[in-house]
C-alpha cells in the first residue's frame, strides 16, 4: 500500500513536470489554429490557414528537410566517430588519452556562437571551401562529439571487462568482437547518443548560423523570419506538426515494444 | 603492434577531426586575441590592447561574475526539479521508463525559439499569467508578470533545462544496484535516510554530470536574455555575441570567449577531480 | 524488457528516414547561377512579384537560377563577405556601404546596363556613389521613429528627446542596437550623429544609462518589434519601422509612429556587385528587374518599405503613399536623417558605448 | 606417454609498472606439460599468476618471455580467436542482447557454421548440460547455475581441444557448487576433452582433477595428483593452502639409523624427509588434524574407574588393552606411536566431527579431528582434559621450507 502511494506521488510530480515542459507547446498547437498573425490572446478565431500556407512555404519546408538531412548525418558521423574514440578510452591506455579526452569534452563548454566564428574563419580562410550544408553538419559534428563520448563511453565502462575476450574466445577477431557483441551490447547508449546529438543538430543555431550556406538550416531560417511577424504562425504550425508527430511517433514504439513483448 | 594499431584505427578519426574543426578553429581564436581588427590590414597589427581593455573593465567582469553566479542557481534549480523526475522514472516508472523519458526529451524537438516565444505568450502582459496575477491582485493592470527580468530569463532557462539535466541524473541512478536500497533498509534505515545515505551519495557524479551539462552552456547564454531578460536579465554572453556580431570586434569577442572558458573549466576541472571522468558521462 | 527490440526498430526508423532524405536531399551545382546574401523575405522564390521581369524572362524555373545565403543583420552579412564567403550580390544597407567600397568587396556598377536605372531617386542613388563612381543600387528604404500606443501612455511624445520623460517609467522598448540608440540619443540632444566627438561618444553614453529606467527592455527581431505594443508590454518602441506601425494600425490599435521635432531616421539598403562575379549579365538582370516599376510597387504594397523607382507611385497603395510620403520624395530628407556610412572604428565605439550601457547597473 | 595437449616453457608474465601499480612479476618462468583428456587444476590463492596463466593459454595475455604450445602449436602469433580453446569465464560473460541459443551458437556462426547444423550442434550442446529448451530465453532471466551451464555449453559446442575454466563455480553456492563439480568431472571423462581449470578452492581442486598445480607468487610449488599434494605436501605453503594443517617447530636430532625430531618439548620418531636436512637444522613438522588420534592420560585402571567401558576401551587400544596399572603412554610408546602430550583447550562439535585444540607444553597448539563416531573414548573429551596427541610417524612430514 505504502508502495502505491509513493508510486503515485512519484508519478503525479513526472507528469506536473512533463505538464510544465509541454504547456508551452499545447500553446503553440493552440495557436496553430488561431486565426491571427499574433501569438496573442484573446483567441481570434479558428482556421487551417497557417498549416496551408505551411505546405506552400517552400523556403521553410526546404530548410526543415535540409535540418532533418544535417542533423541525420552529422548525428550517425559523431555517433560513429565518438563510439570508436569511447572504445579506445574504454579499451586502451596510451599516453595522452587524458589529453585527448580533455579535447574531445571542451566543445561542449565553448559557447557554439565562438565555434561558429573560428570555423566561419577556418573554412573560408584556412581551407577556402564554399558553405554548404556539409560545413554545418561538420560543426555539428564537432560540438556532438562530446555528447556521443560521454554517453557511449559510460556505457562502456558499465560493462563486464570481459566480454570482448569471451567473444574473441569463441573465435571472433578483435573487430568481429566489437562488432558482434560491443555494439550490440551498446546499443540504448548508441540510440541515447544518437537522439541527444540529433536533437541538438536540430535545434542549433548560434554556430549554424555563422556557417551556413544557401541552404538555411530550420533554426537559421526560423530566426531569420522573426523579421516577419505574419510569418511566424506558419513556423508555429510547423513547430506544432514536428511535435505531434514526434509525440505519435513514441506512442507507435511504444505500441511496437508492447506487441513484441507480448510474443 | 597489434593493439596499437586497433587503437590507432579506433582513435585516429576523431582525433584527426576534432584536431583540425575544433583544435585548429581554437588556436586561430587564440591568435585573434593578439589582433587590432578582425579583417583587413587592421587584422596583420598585433596588439595587446584588447587583454587591456578587458583586464581594466570592471564592470564587464562584474557581468561575467554575475552571469556564473546566476548559472550557478540556474543549474542548481534544474537539477533540484529534474531530480525527482529521474528517480521516478529510474525506480519506479518500470519498463515504461525509457518511454516517459523520450516523452521529456522531445520537447527539445520544438525550436527553442518557438518555446520561448510560447513562454512570452504566457508571462506578458496580456498573457495567462499575467491575468491570473491580475485578478488576484497581484500585479497591476496590463503590467507584464515576470518578463523582461533577470527571474524570466532563470524560469525560462530551468524551463529549457530539465529534460537536459533529467538525462545524466536518471543514467546515474540507472547504475546503482538495486540490492543496495535493500541493504540500507535491512540495516535500518528508514525510506528518507536510505536515500539520503545510499542513494543520493551514489547518484552524485550523474548529479554533477547534469549540473555541468546546465551551468556551461548556461554561461554563454545569449538567447533567452535577449529575448525575455528586459534590461536586467542581460548575461555575459549576449556581450560576447555582440562583439562578434554587432561590434565585429572578433578579437575582444574571442578574448572574451577564452575568459569565459576559463571561469567555466574551473569548475569541470574539480568536478573532474573529484569524480571519474566515465561516472561524469551521463546515461 | 525488449529494450533491445524498440532499439533496433528505433534504428531501422533512423536509417529508413536517412535513406528517404538521402534520395531527396541533393542539389546539384550549374553555372549561370547567382549567389545573392540577402536578408530573408527578399528571396525571388518566396516573392516573385519584387522581381517581375526576371521571373518572366526565365519562367518556372527561375529559381534554378539563384541561391541565397540569408542573414539577419547588416555585420552577419558584412563578416561573411570579409571571410570570402562567395557571393554574387549583397544586399547591405547604407551605413554600410563605405566599409564594403574600401575594401574592395563590390565593384563598380555600370548604370547604363539598367534600363530602369533613370527612375532610380537621385538623392538616394547619390548615397550608393562613392568618390564618384556608383557602387551601390539603392533598393528600399525605410524610417525608424517612435511606435506610441496612444492609448497607453499618458502623452504622445513628440520629440526624440521626450523617451527621457519619467511618465513613460519601464515602458519603452529599445532596439537592442548600439548604432541605433546612438544616432537616436544624439539626435536628441542636437548632436549630428555622423560628425561627433569623443565628448560626444560620452555624453551620449551617460544619456542612455539615464534611459534606463525608463526601459522595459531591449527588442531584437522584428516580431518583438510588432509584439510589443500590441501586448501592451511596451508603451513605446523606439527605432521601429514603418511596417511594425502598418501591422499594429491593421490590427486595430490605437497607434501613433511619431514624427519627432528632430526628425525621424531613415536606412537605405541596395544591392552591390561582388567583384568575382562570373555571370555579371544575370547579375544585372536582377538588379534591373528589383528596381523596375512593378517590382518596386510590390515591394512597398508588402512590407510598406519605401521604394527607391519614384516610378512606381503609381501602383502602390495610396495609403503606403500617404504614410511614406512617398508623392513627396523631394521634402523626405528634409523630415529624415538617413543612416551614414560610418567606419568600422566608429562602429566598435557605438557598439562598445552600447554594450556599457547594458552592462552597467 | 599420454599425448601434450599444452605445454609450457620458461612461460613468465611481466605487468609493467603503470600508473599507481608496481612492476608485479604474475608468472615466473613457468614449465609445464599438460597431457590430452586430462583434467588439470591450477591451484592457489588469489594473485597467485594461476588466472593470468590461464589467459596466456587463451590468448588474452602474451608471456613476456617463454613459449605456450597447443598439441604441438607454438602459440605465440596466434590470437585468441584462432586458438583451439575456449574459456568458461568466471562471470560467465553471457551476451546479454542475445538469447541463451544465439550465446551457444556464437562460436558457430563466428565460423560460419550453416544454421541447420547450427541448431542441432547448439541443441546438443544445451542437452548435454541439461539446459535443452532453453533455446529462446534471456540470459538474465536465468539462475546462476543456469548460466554457469550456458556458459560450459557456450564454449563446448566450438569442440575445443582444450577447455580452460576460470574458477566457473566461485558465484554458485555450495550445495549447487558441489553437485556441478561432479557433473564437470563426469562430462570431462565422457567427453575426452583437456580441462584446465583454475581455483583457489582446494577442496574443488581435489574433487575433479586428475593434477594439481598449486600456485604461489608466479611459482608452481607442486604439481601432482590430489593424493599426492595432499598427502605429501612439498612445502609449508602447500600444507598449509590444501587442508587444514598442524605446523610444529623442531629441530633435527638424529638422522641415523632413524629421524628423530625434538618438538614441543619431546623427541619423536619421523619419516624421513623429501629433501637432505642436516642435524640440527630447525625444520617444521606438518601433521593434519584428521591424523591425530586423542588419548587419554593415566593407567587403564584409571579409564576403568572413570566408567570407560570394555568396548571403548578395545577400541582405544585397539583390542589389545593393556594391563590395569600400566599406562596409556608406555602402550602408546610400546606400539611406537608418536605421543606428545597436552591439554584440550577448545571442543567444538561439527557434526561429522569434534574439533579439539591441543595445547603442547611449550605453547605450541595443534587441531585434532576426531571423527564423531559411537563407540568412540574420543569423543568426549573435555576442556581441560590431561590428554595425549598421537600419530603415526609416517603420517607426519618434515618440511624445509
Amino acid at each position: 500500500m505504502e508502495l502505491r502511494n509513493r508510486f503515485s506521488l512519484g508519478s503525479l510530480y513526472y507528469w506536473l513536470v512533463a505538464l510544465f515542459l509541454y504547456l508551452p507547446i499545447l500553446l503553440l498547437i493552440v495557436f496553430s489554429f488561431n486565426d491571427s498573425t499574433n501569438l496573442r490572446f484573446p483567441l481570434t478565431g479558428f482556421t487551417l490557414r497557417w498549416y496551408q500556407e505551411l505546405f506552400g512555404a517552400g523556403e521553410l519546408l526546404k530548410s526543415l528537410w535540409n535540418s532533418i538531412w544535417v542533423g541525420l548525418w552529422s548525428s550517425l558521423a559523431a555517433t560513429v566517430l565518438g563510439t570508436m574514440a569511447a572504445i579506445a578510452i574504454n579499451r586502451f591506455e596510451f599516453p595522452g588519452k587524458n589529453i585527448f579526452i580533455g579535447i574531445s569534452a571542451l566543445p561542449l563548454v565553448i559557447p557554439s556562437v565562438v565555434i561558429g566564428v573560428a570555423l566561419l574563419i577556418l573554412y573560408r580562410q584556412v581551407f577556402d571551401v564554399e558553405l554548404s550544408l556539409l560545413t554545418v553538419g561538420l560543426g555539428h559534428v564537432v560540438i556532438n562529439i562530446p555528447i556521443v563520448l560521454l554517453i557511449v563511453s559510460s556505457r562502456l565502462a558499465g560493462f563486464p571487462a570481459n566480454m570482448e575476450e569471451a567473444a574473441m574466445d569463441l573465435g571472433a577477431s578483435f573487430w568481429g568482437a566489437q562488432l558482434q557483441v560491443i555494439l550490440p551490447m551498446s546499443l540504448p547508449a548508441l540510440v541515447a547518443a544518437f537522439l541527444t546529438a540529433f536533437t541538438t543538430s536540430f535545434d542549433e543555431y548560434a554556430m549554424s548560423v555563422f556557417v551556413v550556406g544557401t541552404n538555411a538550416t530550420l533554426p537559421v531560417y526560423m530566426y531569420s523570419q522573426l523579421r516577419f511577424p505574419r510569418r511566424i504562425p506558419i513556423v508555429v504550425a510547423l513547430g506544432a506538426l514536428i511535435m505531434v508527430g514526434s509525440v505519435v511517433m513514441i506512442f507507435v514504439s511504444e505500441r511496437l515494444r508492447r506487441a513484441g513483448e507480448a510474443k | 603492434m597489434e593493439e596499437r594499431r586497433r587503437l590507432s584505427i579506433l582513435i585516429t578519426p576523431s582525433a584527426i577531426f576534432m584536431l583540425v574543426l575544433f583544435v585548429l578553429p581554437l588556436l586561430i581564436m587564440v591568435v585573434y586575441t593578439f589582433r587590432q581588427g578582425s579583417f583587413g590590414p587592421t587584422s596583420r597589427i598585433f596588439t595587446l590592447a584588447h587583454y587591456h581593455d578587458f583586464l581594466s573593465d570592471r564592470a564587464l567582469q562584474g557581468l561575467l561574475w554575475r552571469s556564473v553566479v546566476q548559472s550557478f542557481w540556474i543549474s542548481l534549480i534544474s537539477v533540484c526539479l529534474a531530480y525527482p523526475v529521474a528517480y521516478h522514472l529510474s525506480f519506479q516508472a518500470g519498463e515504461r521508463k525509457m518511454t516517459l523519458l523520450t516523452i521529456i526529451i522531445v520537447t527539445a524537438w520544438v525550436s527553442f525559439l518557438l518555446r520561448i516565444l510560447a513562454w512570452k505568450v504566457l508571462l506578458g502582459g496580456s498573457g495567462a499569467i499575467a491575468s491570473l496575477a491580475q485578478s488576484l491582485g497581484l500585479s497591476e493592470e496590463g503590467m507584464p508578470f515576470l518578463i523582461y527580468s533577470q527571474e524570466a530569463v532563470n524560469l525560462t532557462l530551468i524551463y529549457v533545462w530539465i529534460p537536459f539535466v533529467a538525462l545524466p541524473i536518471f543514467a546515474g541512478l540507472e547504475r546503482i544496484d538495486p540490492s543496495l536500497h535493500e541493504a540500507a533498509y535491512d540495516l535500518g534505515c528508514s525510506r528518507p535516510e536510505a536515500f539520503v545515505r545510499v542513494t543520493l551519495p551514489l547518484s552524485l557524479p550523474g548529479v554533477v554530470a547534469g549540473f555541468l551539462f546546465v551551468f556551461i552552456p548556461t554561461v554563454g547564454e545569449y538567447v533567452t536574455p535577449s529575448l525575455v531578460g528586459g534590461t536586467t536579465g542581460v548575461m555575459f554572453g549576449n556581450i560576447v555575441r555582440d562583439q562578434f556580431v554587432r561590434a565585429l570586434n572578433w578579437p575582444l569577442g574571442s578574448l572574451m570567449s577564452l575568459a569565459m572558458l576559463i571561469v567555466v573549466l574551473i569548475p569541470l576541472v574539480i568536478a573532474a577531480r573529484l569524480f571519474k571522468f566515465s561516472d561524469l558521462a551521463g546515461l | 524488457m525488449k529494450l533491445q527490440a524498440f532499439v533496433s526498430r528505433s534504428v531501422l526508423f533512423v536509417l529508413l528516414g536517412m535513406f528517404l532524405v538521402s534520395c531527396g536531399g541533393g542539389q546539384a551545382e550549374g553555372d549561370g547561377k547567382l549567389t545573392i546574401l540577402e536578408w530573408s523575405g527578399y528571396e525571388a522564390t518566396e516573392n516573385p512579384d519584387f522581381f517581375g521581369p526576371f521571373v518572366e524572362k526565365y519562367g518556372e524555373t527561375f529559381g534554378d537560377k539563384l541561391d541565397y545565403i540569408f542573414f539577419a543583420e547588416d555585420a552577419e552579412a558584412y563578416a561573411k563577405i570579409q571571410t570570402d564567403v562567395a557571393a554574387d550580390l549583397v544586399h547591405p544597407c547604407n551605413s554600410w556601404w563605405q566599409l564594403y567600397v574600401d575594401n574592395g568587396l563590390v565593384q563598380e556598377i555600370d548604370t547604363t546596363k539598367l534600363s530602369n536605372w533613370s527612375h532610380v531617386n537621385p538623392a538616394l542613388a547619390a548615397m550608393g556613389q562613392f568618390d564618384g563612381k556608383q557602387y551601390f543600387v539603392p533598393w528600399d528604404w525605410g524610417y525608424e521613429s517612435m511606435l506610441v500606443r496612444t492609448d497607453l501612455v499618458p502623452e504622445v511624445p513628440t520629440s526624440w528627446a521626450d523617451l527621457w520623460d519619467p511618465q513613460y517609467a519601464g515602458h519603452i522598448a529599445l532596439w537592442d542596437s548600439g548604432e541605433a540608440n546612438y544616432a537616436m540619443t544624439a539626435l536628441a540632444f542636437g548632436i549630428d550623429p555622423w560628425n561627433t566627438t569623443p565628448e560626444d561618444d560620452e555624453f551620449i553614453k551617460q544619456k542612455l544609462i539615464e534611459l534606463k529606467p525608463n526601459v522595459l527592455t531591449y527588442w531584437s527581431d522584428y516580431t518583438e518589434a510588432y509584439d510589443l505594443p500590441q501586448t501592451g508590454d511596451a508603451w513605446i518602441v523606439v527605432n521601429a519601422w514603418q511596417d511594425a506601425y502598418a501591422n499594429a494600425d491593421s490590427s486595430g490599435y490605437a497607434v501613433e509612429y511619431v514624427q519627432p521635432a528632430e526628425k525621424r531616421l531613415g536606412w537605405v539598403c541596395g544591392f552591390g556587385i561582388s567583384p568575382n562575379t562570373a555571370d555579371l549579365d544575370l547579375a544585372y538582370e536582377y538588379i534591373d528587374a528589383s528596381i523596375a516599376d512593378s517590382s518596386m510597387a510590390a515591394l512597398a504594397n508588402t512590407y510598406w518599405y519605401g521604394p527607391s523607382n519614384t516610378n512606381a507611385l503609381a501602383d502602390i497603395d495610396p495609403y503606403v503613399v500617404e504614410f511614406m510620403e512617398l508623392d513627396q520624395a523631394a521634402s523626405i530628407q528634409e523630415r529624415t536623417s538617413f543612416y551614414r556610412p560610418i567606419t568600422e572604428e566608429q562602429r566598435q565605439i557605438r557598439t562598445g558605448i552600447w554594450d556599457e550601457v547594458k552592462v552597467s547597473q | 606417454m599420454a599425448e601434450v595437449a599444452v605445454e609450457l616453457k620458461d612461460v613468465s608474465k611481466v605487468f609493467p609498472a603503470g600508473r599507481g601499480a608496481q612492476r608485479v612479476t604474475a608468472v615466473n618462468a613457468m614449465n609445464l606439460q599438460i597431457w590430452r583428456g586430462e583434467f588439470f587444476t591450477f591451484l592457489g590463492p588469489s594473485g597467485c599468476g594461476k588466472t593470468t596463466t590461464l589467459r596466456m593459454i587463451a590468448g588474452f595475455e602474451n608471456p613476456t618471455a617463454g613459449e605456450i604450445t597447443i598439441a604441438g602449436e607454438p602459440m605465440t602469433d596466434v590470437p585468441a580467436n584462432k586458438r583451439p580453446v575456449n574459456t568458461v569465464f568466471q562471470n560467465y560473460a553471457l551476451f546479454p542482447h542475445l538469447n541463451v541459443g544465439q550465446n551457444v551458437g556464437f562460436g558457430l556462426k563466428i565460423k560460419r557454421v550453416a544454421a541447420p547444423e547450427r541448431e542441432r550442434r547448439v541443441k546438443e550442446a544445451l542437452e548435454l548440460v541439461r539446459m535443452g529448451g532453453y533455446e529462446n530465453r534471456r540470459t538474465t532471466q536465468l539462475s546462476g547455475g543456469q548460466q554457469q551451464r550456458i556458459a560450459l555449453a557456450r564454449a563446448l559446442v566450438n569442440e575445443p581441444t582444450v577447455l580452460l575454466l576460470d574458477e566457473p563455480l566461485g558465484a554458485l553456492d555450495l550445495k549447487l557448487r558441489k553437485e556441478v563439480q561432479l557433473e564437470l568431472k563426469q562430462l570431462q571423462s565422457q567427453l575426452g576433452i583437456t580441462f584446465i581449470y583454475v581455483t583457489h578452492d582446494q577442496e574443488e581442486a581435489l574433487t575433479m582433477s586428475d593434477r594439481i598445480a598449486v600456485m604461489q607468487d608466479g611459482v608452481i610449488q607442486q604439481m601432482g595428483a590430489p593424493r599426492e599434494i595432499y598427502e605429501s605436501p612439498a612445502n609449508r605453503f602447500v600444507a598449509d593452502f590444501i587442508g587444514e594443517t598442524n605446523f610444529l617447530n623442531g629441530r633435527l636430532s638424529q638422522t641415523t639409523p632413524a629421524y628423530r625430531l625434538t618438538v614441543a618439548e619431546n623427541e619423536i620418531a619421523v619419516k624421513p624427509p623429501e629433501t637432505a636436512v642436516s642435524l640440527n637444522q630447525a625444520v617444521t613438522l606438518a601433521i593434519r588434524p584428521e591424523k591425530i588420534n586423542l588419548y587419554p592420560v593415566g593407567t587403564v585402571a584409571d579409564l576403568q574407574a572413570q566408567g570407560t567401558t570394555a568396548a571403548e576401551l578395545r577400541r582405544l587400544f585397539q583390542g589389545n588393552i593393556p594391563t590395569a596399572n600400566s599406562t596409556v603412554g608406555d602402550y602408546l610408546q610400546g606400539e611406537g606411536l608418536v605421543a606428545l602430550p597436552g591439554t584440550v583447550v577448545e571442543s567444538i562439535y561439527i557434526g561429522t566431527d569434534i574439533r579439539y585444540q591441543v595445547k603442547l607444553p611449550n605453547g605450541e597448539s595443534l587441531i585434532v579431528r576426531v571423527q564423531n563416531l559411537s563407540g568412540r573414548y574420543d569423543t568426549r573429551f573435555k576442556v581441560g582434559d590431561a590428554v595425549y596427541a598421537v600419530w603415526q610417524p609416517h603420517e607426519a612430514q618434515i618440511l624445509t621450507s
